[in-house]
């Protein structure tokens, strides 16, 4: 079977259960059963090819650019450790469809148990680095939703986030070290890196590369300093335990430091870090084991302990020690599977798992019993059980294994680790199963169906057989994974056997036993001790160090966010001003090129009045409707200015734009504080005072820059000056400019227009859905009101300006190809004619006459101009390519026409819609119902004569 | 004359309008006339809801004596005012308040008698009654407010009466 | 002439006004015209994508008129990518309001949907500078629409800060092109990067003013510290699926940001060197690192993926800012992906919002708690970087392109860092969420009242009617369904992603395109 | 002349930028207002400054124009700011209206901070 | 001769609109002020017509037809503020 | 020649008038004599302006212009109505019904015609 199928498959099976949910627990647990059971098939079939020590491969350039490519490869140690994840799986996964009760939703299990698999067959058969990445960060993001699987419990969903922060973050610092890898070899592929060990230790990133990737392996396989999410992860459901965190995934950091043994191990730094690092998390675990009372966090302690051992083995970097590593791994597995499913029994059975509360139940559950006792043995380290003969193995390498000049240093410390071990699996048997039965269990314990024993049980099996026939059963899987490890099959003499002679680790090894026997009688007085010495709880550190961080997180969220636009807006203009100069202070400034030009009187006083009048607007700014005034002033200057200045048609567009601005604050100003009371501390006024002048000269100073100097090249609107009238057909180059040459920017411009009113429109909409409607219409003037809402002669004026007006805005729209004006323009100005409507004769009045919709005004404009603009579709021309013409009909003279003119069109009549239907939004506000009134003017003598129909006079 | 009405409904608008265009575009072409005719014949159409009750003058020949009339005043206002505010100490000034009990009828006349008002220097229009039959006007300086009333009634409003109802 | 090239503009903008004019008063009408645009766009820019994969350079003039003196279109692979991207997010999005309901809460919501993609694909599209700034003011003032949609007090407070920040943003634009212009007398991209490089060396102050405003402009719109702020207001309060289509709207920035300092201001340039490089990067990765905390430190979900934005416009822009073609077509890859998820994250937390509220606390397990947590989980993974979506492939380009920078060092701290607490924070915001809910249920606390708005009757049914409708979940699982594909076939798309980097780091085909050749 | 334009603009950007500083909505319009008038002068006046020489064609002699280019984007620009200012000060309405506040700060507080660890 | 009498009315208009400034800003009542920024408006268009007789011009027309239309609109704008609050009724 | 004195006429006259009506402003004490002032700058003042350009543009320019016209007629329009609204906000804010002149038979001044406060619950309610 393909190495790509028996990766896939898993992922397959994670599928099914998911959609299975509804089709009950026996289909979605056949269905992982099945995929899982498909792949361990498939990978047995590659026994011959793999015990022949061939490399069986699968390769697909999946992301070349990068390196990361979808291959496999399947070795020894590979082989090892699938078929450890598939065959434990299996057992795991018949163990689980009984362990679970009704209410746990069981696909959703299945489907992260198999994603779970996937991910770490993924990891053991990945020949590409980066591949195995992505399986390892897989692994922890399943193990992640396992642990969380009881989502109630709070310690579920607590040890689910510490052992994804604590696996999670050793996993990126690995992303670092496997780049940094990938980086001195020149390839991510594991085939190429094996090959390349002196090329590796002989880079200065070495040591870099080495802890970063260290980093990964010692969190994931819960080794000191980082050993303590793993008892908390076992607020998961027992099979999650028994599989995640003793048979597989903790062991994916060991499986890393023995695939990358051949080309990181053998160095000083590897030896001190990696021995070290374990021959401590060995001791401690070990330690800890013996004084938990939940079994399930003595068991998870006692696996932190074993892959320390195994760390500790692989750290020594002989190739001996690597077949006790090897070894001792498949013996772990085994044994503390069991132990973990038995304890899953126990605890199932008995509703509990402390020590405390149990005792006694080899009577009522004999089979369990068996199992436990097997095991726990195999785990203390007594023969015949596969376990004494690996422990046996480490501790002979410990002998030999100098560690900074001390002999003893290791021998001790792996004796005090071995002992505690022992005393910890003697209490497993001891205290839960022998002594008396007890009368107190919550609930009465009897022994599970085979369902949840079978596992178990044929795991213990394993445990006896190995252990009696060690070298026929396991020897040539050790081999050929061990070989594997040190990368080649010139494996030194090593034999797995029960008895060799009376070594120093024999002695060890019966000192640990009798020694563990003698502290499991001990155990209570120690257990006192254990908990009257102050020890730093692991837990409450990180939940400090996770609140603390989840606190100053939120503080310099908060800090930074805190709704200040004020203070937002003075760091951008800080940091506009100071990149700015940056950059400026970084070129060269060269003569100025032109002269500068005279002054006369009038553009000085001009200039006077601007600038007093916008002083005036700063000081005099929390004043609104004076501030409103002055503003007027500066839109005269500037106005003016643009006329003064050869610019016509800016100046006209600044006056109308003015005007309606003017009348939208105004209206806006009329339902806010005419006052701005808020004023800021002096200091706050210097500082804003400071950056606004900083500001402000370096526009003038960029600007005066500009204006003395030419263009370096000739600036492109020198063909405008000389298509304009040739290409364009006018001779107001502005205008062609904005309706031909650069059209598309005013088909822009227009829809910004259109967008606005649409976005008032809107925006009115949805202010006067809410209960701001009652505030409005019950809303009392905050200002005095005069009489004559209406006045005569202001309706009578508007109406006769109203056609001369719009002959105006006629005139400006026609001739603004040659002159100056434009559809802008005379759309301003006929908006104006309207709005003057409105504010003559009121709103309502003025409403009802208006017989076309502004939506349909702006819309209608957009459409003609881009109408327009497709026109020249039909020519074959490009979107808004102009034409001109003339037209001639007698008696007349000759009409000039352009398609521009057309466009204009459009310009007009958006701008007409727009403005207006902003307007109108906003005047909506204002309106109440007493202010309907059939009369376009309060006063009018000439209604005396008429027969009085209605008196609505205000 | 009906199929008149209803192609010009608006004549003297429309001809107000083509002349506008013919000022505006300072060309005394067919083009211009043709163009600024069709100009008056839309827009009219278009503003019309917005007046609704449009007056219709009676003798708007009067119109142009009534213009003269003004414009000469306002030049020797414009004299008399311009040595009021040069020349005359606030203390020695006459400010006054004058109603003027109004004849007039319809918003178009009342307007323009106001707007006459003001723009002869020396008075401005100030408000109007509640029911819009006196006219509040204000006098820069006036030893007699009555010979203000009486002047504005005789030379302006009279003539306005003439013209509009 | 190829008129197919300005159909994702023109479209737009002809649905958009009719709909106002023909089918506003018609629900039904209006969401066919804007779903069956969206649906054209797509078709139109998979053709435009097919086009521009040859590697050649197509150029629209507008009006006629030869470049530069008129605007031009120009289509290229970088140009046909994000509008390609455009169309499918909006698409997506649109099916999502439709499916929710959102655009019955506020009035136009079609036309200013159609006029937003009508302004960002011109921003992707043109060729001209200054008509770069009209688009981008199309897209802004659209988005203003969009972002008070519905309204609501925050919403309006939130939309005051977010205008009145870019068009501080929009006057800064003008200053820029107003520099550059009158040192250049050239509007014209092409024609600025021909005249630009040929620019007297003595007299580059004036110059390099106007380039790094312009830079600056952009970092705004890409939400560059310090100039990010009004990102988390805005799009935590704007209606989340807008939020949404947002995602796209950040890229703007890293799109102009890309195309300008490749093809105008471009690495080698000696008169603006130290321009971009200097600040740009340790600004992305602050960026970076300001985002992921915000992720740990947000209360309430649209804000959390609101600095996911951020969080991935740091990552894209410090992938940019190396400026090499390794780490600009890294920069591209994760583009589409951070845009794809940052979208999908916010669609699917507006169906928790919908159901609980927007506060990350504890509440009663909302309709559908497993599929949305599912979901969440997926956008999750996508928002981290983590495997197996195509966030982690995203980064792992990104820190392998920075191998060979100055600072590889702090980039990989910095992102890898950022990874780690993105991960905590998310993992924290779905516990509380999702998991925390059941252990709610089990003890029959009653607080899903709180935080979100009251409720009528009404209001519950619709809500019960809305809970039920699938669209929604379609248009989620279709994002997912893209991060999914961006993950399987990321060897076409890096190679895309790379042929499209080195286009940009080759510019004399586009400024020969553009120019007509006359430029050599 | 270049001066009064240079220091029209400085005087125009320094009171904008003062102005948008302000803590409540309305100034800050007001400051918008003025920057806008700064920034458009600017545009304008990259064209370099000129009096009588508007850029409309003169059929029959040949004279000085000014450059109209910066001139067509300065009116595009006015157009697009009003479109700004309008929607500005509407939505600013709406917030005033909403929350009876025009406080333009705003200020975030959570009511309820949840589990943390 | 033309050229004196026009820089006499420039310097009568400059003066005037200097004397606007100076009331808009000094000014205790909000009436004199509008009074004045509508007067200034009124000089601004006499300056300019005078602008476009001295420089032989017409360009500066249309400004001054767009003040003499438009102008008044702020003006009562600002007046109907003070009288009603709302300007559109 | 006589154009030429016409013209300088027409500006001098307008200079005058000009800065009369602005100097008004300043002078005089009182508001409502101040809304006088500006007047003159309108009628006399832009006046003379228009006609000195209509007369130069016949006469040294040979074209007749008559946009001066349309200036001349939109400010005969427009200036009486700001003058109004400037004299209303006076009457609203300073003047009461005492201060002022009888309003004949209507007995009130429009502006002072304000509904009491009453009145407009009952139109709300109604
Ligand atoms: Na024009
Ligand atoms: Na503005």
């Amino acid at each position: 079977m393909s190495l790509f199928l028996i990766a896939a498959l898993p992922f397959l099976g994670a599928v099914f259960p998911a959609l299975l949910i509804r089709a009950g627990r026996n289909a979605s647990a056949s269905a992982a059963g099945l995929t899982t059971f498909l792949a361990f098939t498939g990978l047995m079939l590659h026994i011959p090819a793999v015990f022949n020590g061939e490399v069986v491969q699968a390769r697909f350039d999946w992301l070349p650019g990068l390196g990361l490519n979808a291959n496999f490869f399947l070795d020894g140690l590979g082989f090892l450790f699938a078929t450890l994840i598939l065959g434990i799986g299996l057992l795991i996964i018949l163990y689980a469809r009984f362990y679970l009760s009704r209410e746990d939703p069981m696909g959703q299990f299945y489907t992260y148990l198999l994603l779970f698999q996937g991910a770490m067959v993924g990891i053991v058969l990945s020949d590409n680095i980066l591949l195995l990445l992505v399986f390892w960060e897989l692994t922890s993001l399943s193990s992640f939703l396992l642990i969380g699987y009881w989502k109630h419990l709070p310690e579920g969903r607590q040890g689910a986030r510490m052992a994804l922060a604590v696996t999670g973050s050793g996993g990126l610092a690995m992303i670092a070290g496997m780049l940094i890898l990938g980086h001195i070899v020149g390839s991510y592929d594991l085939s190429v890196i094996l090959q390349n060990k002196d090329l590796i230790q002989a880079s200065p990133l070495y040591l870099p590369a080495l802890i970063l990737i260290l980093l990964g392996c010692f969190t994931k396989s819960a080794q000191f300093p980082f050993h303590f999410w793993l008892p908390h992860a076992m607020a998961a459901p027992t099979p999650v335990s028994a599989y995640l965190h003793s048979a597989t995934m903790v062991k994916a950091g060991l499986f890393l430091m023995a695939r990358l043994w051949p080309v990181l191990a053998g160095t000083p730094e590897w030896f001190y870090i990696v021995a070290t690092t374990g021959l401590i998390t060995m001791l401690l675990g070990a330690v800890i084991a013996l004084f938990k009372d939940d079994l399930k966090a003595l068991l998870a302690f006692s696996t932190v302990s074993h892959l320390g051992l195994i760390t500790m083995l692989l750290g020594f970097g002989t190739k001996i020690a690597a077949v006790a590593a090897v070894f001792h791994i498949i013996n772990h597995a085994t044994f503390k599977a069991a132990l973990f499913m038995s304890a899953g029994i126990v605890d199932h059975e008995a509703h509990t798992r402390d020590i405390k509360r149990l005792g006694g139940l080899r009577h009522l559950m004999p089979v369990t019993f068996t199992i436990v006792l097997v095991a726990s043995l195999s785990m203390a380290g007594i023969p015949p059980f596969n376990g004494f003969l690996s422990k046996e193995m480490m501790l002979e390498e410990t002998v030999h294994t100098l560690w900074g000049g001390s002999h003893y240093l290791v021998p001790g410390l792996a004796l005090i680790a071995a002992l505690f071990s022992a005393a910890y699996s003697f209490r497993f048997i001891v205290h839960v199963f022998l002594g008396p039965k007890r009368s107190d269990y919550p609930a009465q314990p009897h022994d599970p169906g085979p369902g949840m024993w079978l596992g178990p049980a044929f795991l213990i099996t394993l445990v006896i057989l190995i252990g009696l026939f060690s070298a026929k059963l396991a020897g040539p899987m050790v081999a050929v994974a061990a070989g594997a490890v040190t990368g080649g099959n010139d494996l030194p003499y090593y034999s797995l056997k029960l008895w060799h002679g009376l070594t120093p680790a024999l002695y060890m090894s019966i000192a640990a036993v009798l020694g563990g026997a003698l502290l499991l009688k001990l155990h209570r007085p120690l257990q006192a001790a254990w908990e009257a010495a102050p020890r730093p709880e692991a837990k409450a550190i990180f939940d400090r160090l996770m609140h603390g961080l989840t606190k100053l997180a939120q503080l310099i969220t908060d800090g930074l966010h805190n709704g200040a636009i004020t203070r937002y807006a003075f760091v951008m203009m800080l940091f506009i001003i100071g990149i700015s100069y940056y950059a400026y202070q970084g070129g060269t400034l060269a003569a100025a090129t032109r002269e500068v030009q005279n002054v006369g009187p009038i553009p000085l006083i001009a200039w006077f009045c601007l600038v007093i009048a916008t002083g005036a607007v700063v000081a005099k700014h929390r004043q609104r409707q004076l501030s409103l005034v002055l503003i007027g002033v500066v839109g005269l200057v500037v106005s003016m200015g643009f006329n003064y200045l050869s610019a016509p048609d800016l100046a006209l567009t600044q006056l109308s734009v003015e005007v309606v601005t003017m009348v939208l604050l105004l209206l806006a100003l009329n339902f806010m504080p005419k006052e701005s009371p808020i004023k800021a501390p002096n200091w706050v006024r210097a500082r804003d005072g400071a950056i606004a002048v900083i500001g402000g000269l370096g526009a003038s100073a960029l600007i005066y820059a500009l204006m003395l100097r030419d263009f370096a090249m000739p600036s492109i609107s020198e063909y405008h000056l000389a298509n304009s009238y040739k290409g364009g057909g006018g001779t107001n180059v502005v205008n062609v400019i904005l309706v031909d040459f650069r059209g598309y920017d005013t088909f822009g411009e227009i829809i910004v227009l259109g967008i606005a009113a649409l976005v008032i429109f809107a925006l009115t909409e949805a202010v006067l859905g809410t209960r701001v409607r009652a505030y409005l219409l019950n809303r009392k003037p905050d200002m005095p009101q005069a009489g004559d809402a209406h006045p005569m002669m202001m309706v009578v004026a508007t109406r006769v300006m109203m056609p001369l007006a719009l002959m105006v805005a006629a005139y400006i729209f026609f001739r603004g190809h040659n002159l100056p004006g434009g559809g802008f323009i005379a759309g301003l100005i006929a908006a104006i004619a309207l709005l003057m409507q409105y504010m003559a004769s009121g709103f309502t009045w003025a409403s009802e006459r208006q017989r076309v919709f502004y939506h349909g005004i702006i819309g209608s404009g957009v459409l003609i101009a881009a109408a327009t603009g497709l026109g020249a579709w039909f020519n074959d021309m490009p979107f808004l390519t102009s034409d001109y013409g003339y037209l001639y009909w007698p008696p007349l003279e000759k009409f000039e026409w352009a398609t521009a003119a057309l466009f204009d069109l459009g310009v007009f009549l958006a701008v007409v819609g727009a403005v207006l239907l902003a307007l109108e939004s906003l005047a909506r506000f204002a309106w109440q119902p007493g202010m309907s009134t059939e009369h376009a003017m309060d006063i009018n003598p000439a209604r005396d004569d008429a027969p009085q129909q209605n008196s609505d006079e205000v | 004359m009906r199929l008149f009405r209803r192609v010009i409904p608006h004549p003297i608008l429309t001809l107000l309008l083509t002349l506008t265009w013919v000022l505006l575009a300072s060309s005394w072409t067919l083009n211009s006339l043709v163009f600024g005719f069709l100009l008056g014949l839309v827009i009219p159409f278009l503003t019309q809801p917005y007046w609704p009750e449009q007056a219709r003058m009676k003798k708007p020949h009067k119109i142009a004596a009534y213009i003269l009339i003004v414009l000469w005043d306002i030049v020797m206002a414009n004299i008399t005012v311009a040595r009021i505010v040069l020349f005359k100490p606030n203390s020695r000034r006459q400010p006054r308040w004058v109603t003027v009990p109004l004849d007039l009828k319809t918003p178009e006349a009342i307007t323009a008698l106001a707007g006459t008002i003001t723009m002869t220097p020396g008075t401005v229009s100030a408000d109007l009654s509640a029911e819009g039959h006196a006219l509040l006007v204000h006098c820069l300086d006036a030893e007699d407010p009555e010979a203000v009333r009486d002047e504005i009634k005789q030379r302006y409003e009279r003539r306005l009466m003439e013209i509009f109802e | 002439m190829n008129h197919f090239l300005i159909a994702p503009v023109v479209l737009p903008a002809l649905v958009a006004p009719f709909i106002i004019m023909v089918v506003r008063h018609h629900l039904d009408l209006t969401r066919i015209f804007s779903l069956a645009c969206s649906v054209v766009l797509v078709a139109v820019s998979l053709v435009q994508a097919a086009q521009a994969a040859d590697g050649s350079v197509q150029v629209y003039e507008l009006g006629a008129w030869p470049a530069p003196f008129g605007i031009v279109l120009v289509l290229d692979r970088l140009s046909a990518l994000m509008v390609l991207l455009t169309s499918v997010l909006a698409l997506v999005v649109n099916l999502y309001v439709v499916g929710s309901g959102w655009d019955k809460r506020g009035a136009n919501f079609h036309a200013l949907f159609q006029f937003q993609l009508m302004g960002i694909q011109g921003a992707f599209l043109t060729g001209d500078a200054f008509n770069l700034f009209v688009f981008f003011e199309v897209l802004l003032i659209a988005s203003y629409g969009l972002m008070i949609h519905a309204g609501g007090t925050r919403r309006f407070q939130a939309g005051v800060q977010y205008v009145v920040y870019n068009l501080l943003g929009s006057t800064l634009f003008l200053f820029a092109l107003g520099t550059l212009y009158s040192v250049t007398g050239t509007l014209n991209m092409a024609d600025l990067a021909v005249r630009v490089a040929e620019l007297p060396a003595e007299d580059t102050a004036l110059l390099r003013v106007g380039a790094v405003m312009l830079l600056l402009v952009f970092a705004i719109k890409a939400a560059v510290i310090p100039l990010h702020f009004w990102l988390p207001a805005s799009y935590a309060n704007a209606p989340l699926p807008i939020a949404a289509l947002f995602a796209i709207m950040t890229k703007v920035g890293a799109y102009a940001i890309l195309r300008m300092y490749t093809l105008v201001f471009g690495p080698d340039l000696a008169i603006t060197a130290g321009l971009s490089g200097a600040w740009l990067l340790p600004a992305a990765l602050v960026t970076l690192g300001i985002g992921a905390i915000g992720i740990l430190g947000s209360y309430r979900i649209g804000r959390l993926v609101a600095f996911g934005a951020i969080t991935s416009m740091g990552t894209l822009l410090t992938a940019i800012a190396l400026f090499t073609p390794e780490g600009t077509s890294a920069a591209l890859y994760y583009l589409l992906h951070s845009t794809l998820a940052t979208a999908f994250l916010f669609l699917v937390v507006d169906l928790v919002s919908e159901r609980q509220g927007i506060e990350i606390v504890a509440k009663k397990p909302m309709p559908q708690s497993g599929l949305i947590a599912s979901l969440f989980f997926a956008g999750a993974i996508a928002m981290a970087g983590m495997p197996p979506l195509s966030g982690f492939l995203g980064k792992l380009l990104v820190l392998d392109a920075a191998r060979e920078s100055s600072h590889a060092w702090w980039i990989w701290t910095v992102v890898l860092l950022g990874s780690l607490v993105s991960i905590l924070g998310l993992a924290r915001a779905g516990s509380l969420l999702f998991w925390k809910s059941h252990a709610m249920a089990a003890e029959g606390s009653d607080d899903a009242s709180q935080g979100g708005e009251q409720r009528s009757q009404e209001d519950l049914a619709e809500d019960a009617a809305r809970n039920r409708a699938a669209l929604p979940f379609v248009a989620c699982f279709a994002l997912l369904a893209g991060l999914v594909l961006l993950t399987a076939f990321a060897g076409p798309a890096t190679k895309y992603a790379a042929a499209t980097a080195e286009q940009l780091y080759d510019p004399q085909i586009y400024i020969d395109a553009v120019l007509g050749g006359a430029s050599k | 002349m270049e001066l009064l334009v240079a220091s029209a603009v400085g005087v125009l950007t320094a009171a904008g930028i003062y102005l948008i500083l302000r803590r409540q909505t309305f100034p800050v319009i007001l400051g918008l207002s003025l920057l806008t008038y700064g920034v458009n002068i600017f545009l304008f006046a990259t064209g370099r400054l000129a009096v009588n020489a508007p850029p409309i064609l003169n059929k029959y002699e040949e004279i000085a124009y000014t450059d109209p280019l910066p001139q067509a984007l300065v009116l595009t620009a006015i157009v697009i700011s009003f479109g700004m200012t309008a929607v500005v000060v509407m939505i600013a309405l709406a917030a005033y209206l909403s929350s009876r506040d025009d406080r333009i700060d705003m200020p975030d507080h959570p009511e309820d901070e949840g589990e943390n660890a | 001769m033309i050229t004196y009498a026009a820089l006499f009315a420039f310097v009568c208009f400059a003066l005037a609109v200097l004397m606007n400034l100076w009331k808009i800003l000094s000014a205790e009542e909000i009436a004199d002020r509008i009074l004045a920024l509508d007067s200034m408006f009124i000089n601004a268009l006499a300056l300019m017509v005078l602008y476009g007789l001295a420089l032989g011009t017409e360009i500066f027309f249309e400004a001054a037809l767009i003040i003499a239309m438009l102008g008044f609109v702020s003006t009562v704008a600002y007046a109907r503020f003070i009288l009603r609050g709302n300007i559109i009724e | 020649m006589i154009t030429e004195y016409l013209i300088a006429g027409f500006l001098i006259m307008a200079g005058i008038f000009g800065f009369v009506g602005s100097f008004g402003l300043i002078k005089l004490n009182d508001p409502m004599s101040r809304l006088h002032a500006p007047t003159k700058a309108t009628t006399l003042g832009v006046g003379g302006v228009l006609l000195a350009s209509m007369v130069h543009g016949i006469a040294v320019e040979g074209h007749l212009s008559l946009h001066e016209v349309m200036i001349t007629l939109f400010l005969f329009l427009t200036a009486p109505v700001t003058a109004l609204f400037i004299a209303k906000v006076h009457l609203h804010r300073h003047e009461t019904l005492k201060s002022l002149p009888p309003a004949g038979e209507d007995g009130i001044w429009a502006t002072h015609d304000v509904e009491p406060e009453g009145e407009e619950e009952k139109q709300s309610s109604a």
